[in-house]
């Protein structure tokens, strides 16, 4: 599955893009997998994403819990809890 | 009638109040950013579109909850320094109390549910501000 | 910073919102002529002298129990219409909580504690407006 | 006792003036005495002054009960219940 991965504040600068387009294997089904599954792709990843409870996430700019399923998806963003206002 | 604006651009307080309507009660909130600690600039990053998807989502519930004659939510972007404003929003009713605290379910809703990210500059270091519990309790009140 | 202004003149509040000031959080409401039940006209009557009193009093309780950096109070009297606006309250604090808290104290004490009265006009008559009952509701609220 | 007595909205319109000049007896002590007294000047001050219930008064400026002492008030003010905001 083709999808784009965007990331935000901490998680883009740690990881040092702002976004990359994947090619999903079918057995990447949640958010939570996903991460896992980009933790893979190099040391930066791996470190920006270790700390699961630090990150948030949304499918398609819906804001969802990172056991939500990605099936579907075209835009998938992973980033620190929001801090506006 | 919803307004939403996310802008790099100063935002214009005159300019919002005349939007904001006179329909009754009009209740605005206004955040500054504020020099504590010695910051000397704020960036705030957001999530073009899903940003602006968060903020209608969220003033069509104040809306529908109080009745709301106008809402209003405009969010600065971008690089700032202290004394620059970064968010305003305004609930227009027909009665005082829908005003009030539909202006609060704003402001405390906003902080929790829209992807905005505050990074500070102090010196020659900048650091990304950390959520505050008190940010999820605020807008945990709001839930029915 | 307290800021109390009775006057027959129209309400800025482009002016009013830049007085009021940018200390972190500000938090104001702006109450309008509304024309409800076919009123055309509002006058509204004080008591000079014990009017400023009553609001500077107001303003300073609210500035001392929530460590305001400025509080803000205009009122207008005389002969108005629907859509103007009759009375302008701000509180302005380092956090949000507090500003909108002082915010709804102003306006919910102000209905109780200061010596206004109105007078609608409706076709040929006039009434004077009878205190409700959420008013001192509203009010009794706040008492510690 | 010399004190200016002032009226405001209804109770102004009903007794026709604003203000008056009054000399006051010692025996009236309080507000409440005061309207009692205020009622005998005439029928339109006893008409305006009937319903205690729907009358507030401020003694120099300051909101009292209507129990409260006037003795030494420079100026009394006599209204129905505020309406403003």
């Amino acid at each position: 599955m083709a999808v784009r991965i965007l990331y935000f504040a901490w998680v883009r600068e740690q990881i040092g893009v702002a976004e990359e387009d994947v090619n999903l294997p079918a057995t990447v089904e949640t958010v939570g997998a996903l991460i896992d599954w980009l933790s893979a792709r190099s040391d930066r990843h791996a470190e920006a994403l270790a700390s699961r409870e630090r990150l948030r996430a949304a499918v398609d700019e819906a804001f969802v819990p990172l056991s939500a399923p990605i099936a579907g998806a075209r835009e998938i963003a992973i980033f620190p809890p929001v801090t506006g206002g | 009638m919803i307004r939403i604006l996310v802008s790099d651009a100063p935002i214009d307080l005159g300019e919002e109040m005349r939007l904001a309507g006179d329909d009754g009660a009009l209740a605005t909130f206004t955040g500054t950013v504020r020099a504590d600690d010695g910051v000397s600039e704020l960036m705030l990053e957001h999530y073009p579109g899903a940003t602006e998807r968060a903020l209608q989502a969220l003033a069509e519930e104040a809306t529908g909850r109080w009745s709301l004659s106008r809402a209003t939510i405009v969010h600065r972007v971008g690089a700032m320094v202290p004394g620059d404003r970064i968010v305003f929003v305004a609930a227009g009713a027909a009665h005082r109390q829908a005003a009030l605290d539909a202006c609060a379910f704003l402001i405390d809703r906003l902080k929790t549910d829209a992807p905005f990210w505050k990074r500070e500059q102090v010196g020659g270091q900048h650091r990304w501000v950390e959520r505050r519990d008190s940010d999820d309790a605020s807008a945990a009140k709001w839930q029915h």
